[in-house]
């Protein structure tokens, strides 16, 4: 499987205050369909794009939580959320919208040093 | 009251000129009179013509474009900053106008508020 | 005078700062991503706090709404787009970009 | 070795335009080949052709355009990204292309580096 | 007087690494010209703008510390500098290229409450 | 993994989101903004000798050059462009943007 490479999607923006999340996400569901070995972090304020409850319509921009919950479909099921940002935030993985594995920046950082693409959003 | 606007950022990119249009919205409602929008920095790209946003998604080149119709809200692009950004009369909506700061400078002069909007 | 936060206290320093520069009694509004400063249990609560006490604090409901947040620390008044209107009607503005 | 590059940010506004740039032209000089620059995100503004900085000053258009033409620099914009921002064919400068990001990821599959530009 | 406007221009960003300072410093200059009652307050990273020995050759981005030495002559005259800034950066005032007033964040708060506009960039 | 930090720690909570993800022995490289980390005896100078102990550090010195710093703590390596190549030539890129 030469052609298989590990490419990890970092998230670090919360959504909506900027567009960085949302055209990360366009860009992983693309990337889904190219059988490579994707993976997604949420790190710092990237965790809140994974917040239930978002509704968008008071701000007049469309909402884009409900597609993370679409990833499994993609076979985009490795999706990794740092302990610590979670923590910081006052949040539980029971605060989140998907399945997620939360993981140490320690383990996090090992995992990076696995991937032959970052990919920063 | 009467309120200039400065808006410093693009549109869809970041968030501030979604929040500078639901502002100027409220104001009107509320009966005063929003001035001017002056945009500066990465905000003159809230006015090219060629915008094509996803169909279910804003477009937010109209909006300001029918707010400057509707409401009497002059939209104004800064030239220096619009040159740099390949912005000028050919690609920019009707309604909008390129100027100067000098007009800016006016705007902060004239009306009671001058709010700013940006990342 | 009206001061405006829009960026997210965890990632950018406009709020710490800002806090510095804020006259006893002036009004702060939390818009966009400036938000999650008021969510209860997190490491800004104990700033928000003590600011809480000389001054006082609103959020932009729309944004909060936006961002699935319903849970904001005790004495911060939700407002609208209006309220956002009527506060700069009282008040000249500056924006900690 | 083959390198993509992957710029998130605007010119001007942001300084990831000109590091990218450069980047790029010291890795050519060393031999390396520089496959595609990919624009994304505000990135897509890049390539406008009406952009007009003063006579002082870079012209960040033309230097991809050269960059493309000298080196055979694939120099790719995003369609989505593009059509939010008011960039399409009309707008865009010669040697400069406009794509999916289906383009990117092979990009990402085919080069030993991506490297990532931006704010 | 009833036309003078107090405004003050607030520089909270670094310069050369996005536009900002510079195209804030181009406004000053026009704005100058309409004998407004103007100040501007470094905060931040935006004192770095006023460092001496800035040499932008390499990064090939023009230069323009050394407008900042003009502004005396369109009598902008009022520049403030945040102390607390220069400290937490390991800076003093002789490292600025031009004479500033430096106060403390209190006394420009106080400063920021007298403005009729405050243009933040 | 090469990791790049291209924004002023005063500012933005890069470096220090960077530098708790960083495995021992990776380079570190400042560029643009991010070269104000390296001003010796300012705030992140603690943090940035501490990294030096496990890790590399590099800054670009256009970068420096450009924002008139000349002193820089010990033991971190300037580089230029090409340098930046070298390090690109030897490992693969984590821009913490």
């Amino acid at each position: 499987m030469e052609d298989v490479k590990k490419i990890m999607h970092v998230m670090r923006r919360a959504p909506h205050g900027s567009i960085y999340t949302y055209e990360g996400l366009e860009m992983i569901l693309i990337m889904a369909a190219y059988e490579q070995d994707l993976s997604v972090a949420f790190i710092g304020d990237g965790i809140y794009a994974l917040k239930k409850d978002q509704d968008t319509e008071g701000i007049g921009i469309k909402g884009f939580a409900k597609t993370f919950m679409a990833l499994d479909g993609y076979d985009v099921e490795k999706l990794y959320v740092d302990e610590e940002s979670l923590e910081e935030r006052g949040l539980t993985e029971e605060d989140l919208l998907v399945d997620v594995e939360v993981l140490t920046s320690g383990e996090i950082g090992r995992l990076m040093n696995e991937q032959d693409v970052i990919v920063p959003h | 009251m009467n309120i200039g606007i400065l808006l410093k950022e693009g549109p869809y990119n970041h968030q501030a000129s979604d929040t500078a249009y639901k502002f100027a919205e409220a104001a009107i409602k509320k009966g005063h009179k929003v001035d001017a929008v002056f945009l500066y920095n990465d905000g003159v790209t809230n006015v090219t013509k060629h915008m094509d946003p996803p169909q279910d998604d804003r477009d937010i080149a109209r909006r300001w474009n029918e707010l400057g119709k509707e409401h009497g809200v002059e939209v104004l692009a800064c030239i220096a900053a619009s040159k740099r950004r390949g912005i000028n009369d050919d690609v920019i909506i009707d309604g909008a106008e390129i100027t100067g700061l000098g007009t800016l400078t006016d705007i902060a002069i004239r009306n009671d508020r001058l709010v700013t909007f940006g990342d | 005078m009206l001061h405006t936060i829009n960026r997210s206290p965890f990632e950018n320093n406009a709020m710490e700062t800002c806090i510095r520069f804020l006259q006893p009694g002036d009004p702060l509004l939390f818009i966009e991503d400036g938000v999650y400063a008021v969510q209860g249990g997190n490491r800004f609560s104990d700033l928000l706090e003590s600011t809480l006490k000389t001054n006082p604090v609103y959020v932009l409901q729309p944004d909060l709404a936006a961002r699935g947040i319903s849970a904001v620390v005790e004495g911060v008044e939700r407002i609208g787009y209006d309220g956002f209107v009527d506060l700069v009607e009282d008040h000249q503005v500056n924006s900690w970009l």
